[in-house]
């Protein structure tokens, strides 16, 4: 497919998703799911699972496995709470940016120098990166110290001397707010526009466009610059990439390097949503951000997708327990277009007349299909609260059922994960 | 030399220079901090004054090491294959807590009662372990993220189920939720007898973990199991090398299914040592993150049943002076830094003792061969 | 071994240790925390309050220990503190229950007390605190000041401990207005702490509150209730902060402003008077309830925001006091 | 010698007193060689001789111990590739040295981008490759995946990526070893056109006639030292191969038939299509389905195959690498589902596990040892067990009889002359030629009754080489049914007493070995001779 197909596809596809998160909008009178808030929640708690992501992306595409984001995260949080009370945003996110770099030097230098096996490596990380900063809260935040009387603690950093700005568009979502009238009307599909449109750009924080940002520019140097291209190389052949000249061991560091500070920053946003550092407020988001890049078959683009579909879920189980129900209906759907288009391919003229047994096994997934239909159907009738627990998994068990779809397309870096060596061929 | 000596000295060797570098790091953290190190290194291994402080410090230790390395060998099966395992966190919650309300629900003899509730934990765990493995087999699921995803969803499982279904009585003004108390015949017994034999007092809370023994014993089993049968080499060569493997008979897929669900298995059996031999019961504040230390104990045991024991006790024993550094006014956090540096620190010895050793047999090899030594040559 | 072989008694092992080194009131308090530890400007440091007076003012002698980040340790921490001599010990927080029933079996000899669980042994004193008595409070002053009648609470995680704070909450709020809509949302599971650790949760939650209309959301969420306040801040409404008077603990000023009131948790009064207690030889067996009848509980008014509606508040509290309202400690 | 040819053509490359030591090995020792500019410079030598090693040196990949370069008659240093591609030096690997995942285009201009406004000028460099694929022959769509090609497509883009970054240098190490002679004729007719041009060729191959063929001056090294230079008119292929190993050549020949009326293996209809599996539908006859998926236009790896191998019968298949072989084997080994009929003596195996397969009689001699072969960090013992857990000497039973496994792996080392220090020491410790006496010994030793032999002697020395086909002849003639897959056409004539060729997933011709010259068998296995030919 050419890549202006692609483009369209995409296109096609996010309206036809806009169209039915409408549809069991209107259907369930459940306004969450494309308010405006929702997704201002899904922008907030996809930017750091996204930021983390980008970072896996880019050490993972110079051959190098990063499970240690987590651990990078973590300090990125720490440090950014302890500049940003002292210098104001600034020097939070540059001291964060600097401080998962410095993780992501370590993981590189265990992994690219010694040869060490990622995996291990990004353990190791994520061992020693809450160790670290608890042991920096305990001697630097104790009772007495400076910071303590800002308002320190062992477990969380004073606030920070300045708020990072947010910003909103002119008009459309601040002001007289258009977009927030067009919203409030509850009109099929105008509504839901406007909503997620408004979501979007109602008093975002800058970092949020940075972070944005990063996902075109990402792409833009992985797969349209030399750089980009011989980062690239490390990952799919480093022994190709060294006999032409090519510097793998450096490539590798800085990869590792710009994916530490990746996720360093993940944490610096985390700390400006909270305006201080706050231990353990990273909970598993490098982890998370991992499973959004397989999700996005190591592109941003699948990446920005899988983050977003975390956020979704999360915003929307934060704010409304019972809109979460209504994605039985989201799923009976999906299961009814599923089936009216295998039944129309089925049912087409001139298919071959031997290829009947194969539709044997058909049969049974359509089978199957309308009756999860049906069950969805009945639980969305039936059940008008899930506990908690299970409105807090929605987003796990989503991926879990989207990978379970989509996993086989899924086509990691050839050499990711390899142990490197110069000189030495596979 | 023979070779396997060689190496085993080499690798003992790079542990050794790791922990001692790891000590130096450390000091330099702990100096940072405005304490001493001699106190904090002296407190490391101050197990107390009185012959029951030293009892109750060994036993802390030993007690912290039993699931450790439980979990370690847990991930170690699916490392070995190649399979990582990072589920084993999910896996151990779920079991732990189905095993104790089965283990609540009838009272036989005591024998028949441990069994049991040992072979529900590990039917659990290797049943959630069996969700990652088929959809591994059939889907190409990559394990990682499905053992992520699956750790959260057992964690809001085990939460739900406890303050639910599962949800035992509680006294009054008790706020933490459990399930019911498993009857005495389902405690496993403590070995507080080996302290006794050497004339000490025995240690107190729930005494050394019997347990222990069904660790050891698991421990010796795994190694068996890997080391000297058909299926153990089966685990091997498919990590070594899954093509090979797959031209030689092994099935791919029956493989990550069994070394998965084995995987699981141990896994369900992490939560026991707690809960037979000290809470007998899963409650709410049941002691979480075992899973991913397990983790780090196979890595620094490099998979072998020998080194994660070895391991395990090393993590144990630094766990043990969490309170110990806080009488000498050190930041307990030492430890997770020591923790984390032997971990990275160890792997890098690893890896540069096993290039020293390969190098060598290369060598050897070469010699022996002796094909490229220059020849007179009269062109 | 030893030949000191006899010496397995529980009894005899709390005479060990650094008796040598007893101070002027020969008064040593233990005192473990919860997760989190001491420094934690909350919880675990109102606890730490209580004892640092003791020491000033009783002439304790005080060593208090932080648990490892899983909690594993626990029981440990007791069984150490009472192998180093100290007498009382004091565990902060109510997942100590079981640890410290066993530790005091095996120390018959030494006194313990447990925060925010009841008694469960012959030497172990409950400290106990009527989280839904000064919550109903906080909801009655919610209640009175929203007009709209729409209020929300914010449970960090979603286990009985907060579960008390709603349930006081709930019935506070429905006794002024019995069609009051309340919104409540917890932020994790039961078993998932980072609930209280999450304040982009918490803000998302209190977010969704406002804009449905709420006008004073309450927090029962420990660091993710800043998140609730920047909440209340981006829109114009209020908050009430808990455990201590988040007023003064809370740095920002444009955050302090939007706290109407905080809940008290007297941690501190807890720990000094049961210190002061056993130096007056009291023994445990029992659980002294700090409620509001002994100002245990209760409501901060930095600020001044609820004195207007002061009297209405005394007579709640009046009621509850003198048993009139029973106030439910389960939604 | 008079001054001014001197200043006319300084030598481009000269090579003095060149040495390189690896642990235990001297690879190079004192190499002295001279290539004039303009020239098509052969290197001969057996396997392990040294050739790739000085190659590597020269390239910057590795840095001599002693010995000076000097490149146009400047003494030069190599640290890395990228200062060897500065003083015009380009390197075919032997072995492919290109990102699969990655188009013609991003495997060409790696490491030499055209840049325009800070990113990677695709345009121009698209032009510049079709540019120099024009003016060398050279023809390959840029934007194609890698992954997609074939051999000899893969081929021309390692020599565009040379020419891409201008070299006037340019070494082939053994560039021919993949390619059927026809596609060996057109890298030379390129080799000759580059020449033409004025660059510079050095060029590495065992296959002696092709050198001949080719090059204008030949360095003859044996044992990591240069032991000859002769001129390719001056010498015959046999003085050639005298001086590589100090005897004569071995040739596989196969004297007396040994066919049997036993069939031992027969294979009917065997089909594979190429996206994914599909059971055959109930009821539907197998060459009618087959032509049913033809005529829809579905790619099929293997296409309707059918034979027989008789006991003490050699079959050979020969083809270009990726024309179903492989999918052949698979199937047959059952690692691979497929549709159609595999008997061995007689049983319908078809529905049998792999290891049910193997345990039945089926040996394996894998085309590429590292991948399918061994366990490169096992011992050798272990390798030994692999294929064989549930037969002796380590099973049968759940307990692996690790005593009884060693003391047989010490008797192939006895038996097969592999070079080792003791059977514990780890496969990948080995050289490749040992490795694959190992496979060779560990096969035979199960004592099968039908044995797949894919590329038995691929990178293994003559002395090997030999040994090797000796096991496989005296087995054949002991009653051992061989399906023998190889690139070696002399190997594959040699040995084989029925010839088959595979194109496009179809057996397309059956030929007799005694009378096929491997030009005419290289036509039918590049498509330019059809319709089959009967013997
Ligand atoms: N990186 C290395 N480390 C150790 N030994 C090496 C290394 N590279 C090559 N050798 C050894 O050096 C010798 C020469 O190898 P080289 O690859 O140069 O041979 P060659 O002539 O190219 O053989 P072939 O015809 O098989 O390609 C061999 O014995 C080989 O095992
Ligand atoms: N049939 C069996 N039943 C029970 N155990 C067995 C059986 N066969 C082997 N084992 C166990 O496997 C182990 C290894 O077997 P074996 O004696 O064949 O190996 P080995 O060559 O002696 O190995 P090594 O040289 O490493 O000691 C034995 O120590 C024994 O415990
Ligand atoms: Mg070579
Ligand atoms: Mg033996």
């Amino acid at each position: 497919m050419t890549r202006v197909g692609k483009y369209h596809l995409a296109l096609i596809g996010a309206a036809v998703l806009i169209l039915m998160l409408s549809l069991v909008r209107t259907l369930s009178g459940q306004n969450d799911i494309t308010s405006s808030g929702t997704f201002s929640a899904a922008l907030l708690l996809a930017v750091p699972i996204g930021l983390a992501g980008l970072g896996g992306l880019w050490a993972e595409r110079a051959g190098v496995t990063n499970i240690g984001l987590e651990g990078m995260m973590v300090l990125g949080t720490w440090f950014a709470g302890w500049a940003g009370y002292q210098w104001g945003f600034m020097a939070a996110l540059v001291a964060g940016l600097v401080a998962g770099a410095v993780g992501g030097l370590l993981h590189a230098v265990a992994t690219v120098s010694f040869g060490v096996d990622h995996i291990i490596s990004g353990v190791a990380i994520n061992l020693l990166g809450p160790g670290i900063t608890r042991f920096l809260s305990e001697v630097l935040y104790k009772e007495g110290t400076g910071a303590a009387a800002r308002g320190a603690g062992i477990t969380t950093s004073p606030a920070l001397s300045s708020q990072a700005p947010e910003v909103s568009l002119p008009l459309l979502s601040t002001g007289p707010d258009w977009l927030g009238s067009l919203e409030n009307t509850h009109v099929f599909l105008l509504s839901d526009v406007a909503g997620i449109l408004r979501g979007l750009t109602h008093e975002v924080n800058i970092l949020v466009i940075l972070a944005v940002l990063m996902l075109p520019l990402t792409f833009f140097v992985l797969w349209h610059t030399a750089f980009g291209l011989r980062l690239r190389s490390a990952g799919e052949n480093p022994w190709a990439a060294e006999s032409l000249g090519v510097n793998v061991y450096l490539i590798k560091y800085v990869a590792v390097v710009i994916s530490g500070a990746f996720a360093g920053l993940g944490g610096v946003f985390l700390v400006f949503v909270s305006t201080k550092y706050v231990e353990g407020q990273t909970a598993g988001r490098g982890f998370i951000g991992l499973a959004a890049m397989i999700f996005g078959n190591w592109r941003p683009g699948g990446l920005a997708a899988g983050a977003a579909l975390f956020g979704y879920a999360d915003g929307l189980q934060l704010r409304s327990s019972g809109a979460v129900t209504s994605f039985f209906l989201f799923g009976a759907l999906l299961l009814v277009l599923y089936v009216a288009a295998r039944l129309r391919g089925m049912l087409a003229p001139g298919r071959p007349a031997e290829l009947a047994a194969r539709t044997a096994k058909d049969y049974t997934t359509l089978a199957a299909s309308a009756v999860g239909a049906a069950i969805l159907v009945w639980l969305w009738l039936t059940v008008d609260k899930l506990p908690n627990e299970f409105v807090f998994i929605t987003p796990h068990v989503l991926t879990l059922l989207v990978l379970l779809v989509a996993s086989q397309r899924l086509r990691m870096p050839t050499a990711d994960g390899v142990r490197y060596r110069r000189g030495e061929q596979h | 030399m023979p070779a396997g000596l060689y190496r085993a000295l080499l690798t003992v060797a790079g542990a050794a220079v790791a922990i001692v570098l790891a000590v130096v790091i450390s000091s330099v953290a702990i100096s940072a901090a405005g304490a001493s190190p001699l106190d904090a290194f002296a407190a490391l291994f101050n197990f107390g004054e009185t012959e029951r402080q030293v009892v109750n410090g060994i036993t802390t230790m030993v007690n912290r090491s039993v699931p450790l390395f439980i979990a370690g060998l847990a991930v170690a099966v699916g490392f070995r294959m190649n399979l990582f395992n990072i589920g084993v966190e999910g896996q151990y919650r779920l079991a732990a807590i189905c095993a104790a309300w089965v283990g609540a629900q009838f009272t036989a003899p005591p024998l028949i009662q441990i069994l049991v509730i040992i072979v529900v934990a590990a039917a659990v765990g290797g049943l959630y372990a069996l969700i990652p493995a088929v959809m591994k087999v059939t889907r190409g699921v990559n394990e990682v993220i499905a053992t992520i995803m699956l750790n959260y969803i057992a964690i809001n499982l085990a939460a739900f189920l406890v303050r639910g279904p599962f949800t035992g009585e509680r006294a009054a003004g008790q706020l933490t939720t459990s399930t019911p108390q498993i009857p005495e015949s389902g405690w496993f017994p403590n070995l507080n007898w080996i302290f006794e034999m050497f004339g000490m007092p025995a240690p107190r809370g729930g005494g050394l973990w019997g347990f222990l023994l069904v660790a050891v014993l698991l421990g010796v089993g795994l190694w068996l199991l890997l080391e000297r049968t058909r299926f153990g080499f089966d685990v091997k060569a498919s990590g070594l090398n899954a093509s090979a493997a797959l031209a030689s008979g092994v099935k791919p897929k029956k493989m990550v299914i069994s070394a998965m669900v084995l995987s699981g298995a141990i896994a369900g059996l992490i939560g026991l040592p707690e809960i037979l031999g000290d809470k007998h019961s899963f409650g709410s504040n049941f002691t979480p993150g075992l899973g991913f230390l397990g983790i780090a104990v196979a890595l620094l045991g490099r998979n072998k049943p020998g080194g994660i024991a070895i391991a395990a006790l090393l993590f144990g024993f630094l766990d043990r002076a969490q309170g110990p550094l806080q009488f000498a006014d050190v930041p307990p956090s030492v430890i997770t830094i020591m923790q984390g540096t032997i971990v990275l620190l160890v792997v890098i010895a690893n890896e540069v003792t096993r290039r020293i050793a390969l190098r060598r047999e290369e060598r050897r090899a070469a010699r022996h061969l002796g094909a490229n030594t220059p020849v007179e040559v009269t062109a | 071994g030893s030949g000191n072989g006899g010496d397995t008694s529980a009894s005899t092992a709390s005479s060990g240790g650094t008796s040598s080194e007893a101070s002027k009131s020969g008064l040593k308090v233990g005192l473990a925390f919860d997760v989190g530890g001491r420094g934690d400007k909350s919880f675990n440091d109102a606890a730490y309050a209580g004892l640092e007076k003791a020491k000033s003012e009783l002439k304790a002698d005080i060593k208090e220990l932080s648990p490892a980040a899983d909690g594993s340790n626990r029981g440990e921490l007791l069984r150490q503190l009472a192998d180093a001599g100290y007498n009382p010990i004091i565990g902060v927080g109510f997942a100590y229950g079981e640890d410290i029933k066993k530790a005091a079996e095996e120390y018959p000899d030494i006194q313990f007390a447990v925060v925010d669980s009841a008694s469960n042994a012959p030497n172990v004193t409950g400290l106990l605190f009527a989280e839904e008595q000064g919550s109903y409070l906080a909801g009655v002053a919610a209640a009175t000041k929203a007009k709209s009648g729409h209020v929300g609470f914010v449970g960090g995680v979603e286990n009985d401990l907060i579960k008390k704070f709603e349930a006081g909450f709930v019935a506070g709020v429905k006794s002024v207005k019995a069609d009051a809509k309340i919104d409540v949302k917890y932020l994790t599971p039961d078993g998932d702490f980072s609930g209280f650790k999450a304040p982009d949760k918490g803000k998302v939650a209190a977010e969704k509150m406002f804009q449905d209309g709420a006008e004073i959301v309450y927090h029962a969420a420990g660091d993710s209730g800043l998140g609730v306040f920047q909440a209340a801040a981006a829109a114009g409404k209020k908050a009430i902060g808990v455990d201590s008077d988040q007023r003064q603990t809370v740095k920002e000023a444009d955050l302090q402003s939007v706290i109407m009131t905080s809940m008290l948790k007297r941690v501190d009064v807890a720990v000094f008077e049961f210190v002061k207690a056993f130096q007056g030889g009291a023994k445990g067996g029992s659980n002294t309830v700090y409620d509001l009848k002994v100002d245990g509980v209760g409501l901060s008014t930095t600020g001044g925001e609820i004195d207007d509606i002061k009297d209405k508040l005394d007579a709640a509290k009046k009621d509850i006091v003198d048993g009139k309202i029973t106030v439910p400690a389960k939604p | 010698m008079s001054s001014d040819t001197l200043a006319a053509a300084r030598p481009a490359v000269e090579l003095e007193g060149i040495t390189k030591r690896f642990p235990g090995v001297v690879a190079n020792r004192d190499i002295r060689i001279t290539v004039e500019p303009g020239t098509v410079h052969a290197i001969v030598g057996e396997n392990g001789a040294g050739k790739s090693t000085l190659m590597k040196i020269l390239y910057g990949m590795q840095r001599p111990d002693e010995g000076t370069i000097r490149v146009n008659g400047e003494a030069v240093s190599f640290r890395t590739p990228s200062d060897a591609i500065a003083v015009g030096i380009g390197m075919v690997h032997q072995h492919f040295m290109l990102a699969d995942n990655f188009t013609v285009l991003e495997n060409i201009v790696l490491g030499a981008e055209p840049k325009k406004a800070g990113r990677l000028d695709f345009e121009a460099a698209r032009a510049r490759i079709r540019e120099l694929g024009g003016s060398h022959g050279l023809h390959v769509d840029p934007d194609r995946l890698v992954e997609d090609l074939g051999v000899g497509d893969r081929q021309r883009v390692e020599i565009l990526k040379v020419l891409y970054r201008g070299a006037r240098i340019l070494i082939l190490d053994e560039p021919t070893a993949v390619l059927v002679p026809q596609e060996v004729e057109e890298l030379f007719d390129n080799l000759r056109r580059l020449k033409a041009d004025g660059l510079t060729v050095i060029f590495i191959s065992h296959k002696l006639d092709e050198v001949l063929s080719i090059a204008d001056a030949i360095t003859v090294i044996r044992r990591g030292t240069t032991v000859a230079s002769v001129n390719p008119q001056d010498v015959t292929a046999r003085q050639l191969a005298e001086l590589m190993v100090g005897s004569e050549l071995p040739t596989p020949e196969t004297r007396e038939s040994t066919v049997t009326e036993h069939v031992a293996l027969s294979v009917s209809h065997l089909t594979i299509e190429a996206d994914g599996h599909r059971p055959l539908p109930k009821g539907v006859d197998l060459p009618a389905y087959v032509d049913k998926l033809r005529s829809e236009g579905r790619r099929l790896l293997l296409d309707d195959v059918s034979f027989e191998i008789h006991r003490g019968e050699i079959l050979g298949i020969a083809g270009v690498e990726g024309n179903g072989q492989s999918e052949l084997i698979e199937a047959i080994m059952g690692t691979r589902p497929s549709l159609g009929r595999v008997e061995l003596d007689g049983a319908d195996i078809s529905a049998w596990s792999t290891l049910k397969r193997r345990e039945s009689g089926i040996g394996y001699i894998p085309e590429d040892r590292h991948r399918q072969g061994l366990l490169l960090e096992a011992s050798l013992w272990e390798n030994r067990v692999l294929g064989h857990q549930t037969r002796p000497p380590a099973g049968p039973g759940f307990w692996l009889r690790r005593r009884a496994a060693k003391a047989d792996t010490r008797r192939i080392v006895e038996e097969y002359d592999v070079r080792t220090p003791s059977v514990e020491t780890l496969a990948l410790a080995l050289s490749g030629g040992n490795q694959q006496k190992l496979i060779v010994g560990r096969e035979m030793s199960g004592e099968p009754t039908f044995l797949i032999a894919a590329h038995p002697t691929r990178g293994v020395d003559v002395g090997a080489q030999a040994a090797i086909w000796d096991h496989l002849r005296n087995a054949r003639a002991a009653g051992l049914a061989v399906l023998l897959i190889s690139a070696d056409l002399d190997e594959l004539i040699g040995l084989s007493d029925t010839l088959h060729v595979m194109y496009r997933g179809r057996l397309v011709a059956k030929l007799d070995p005694s009378d096929v010259t491997p030009q005419r068998l290289g036509g039918y296995m590049t498509g330019a001779i059809t319709g089959a030919e009967e013997k």
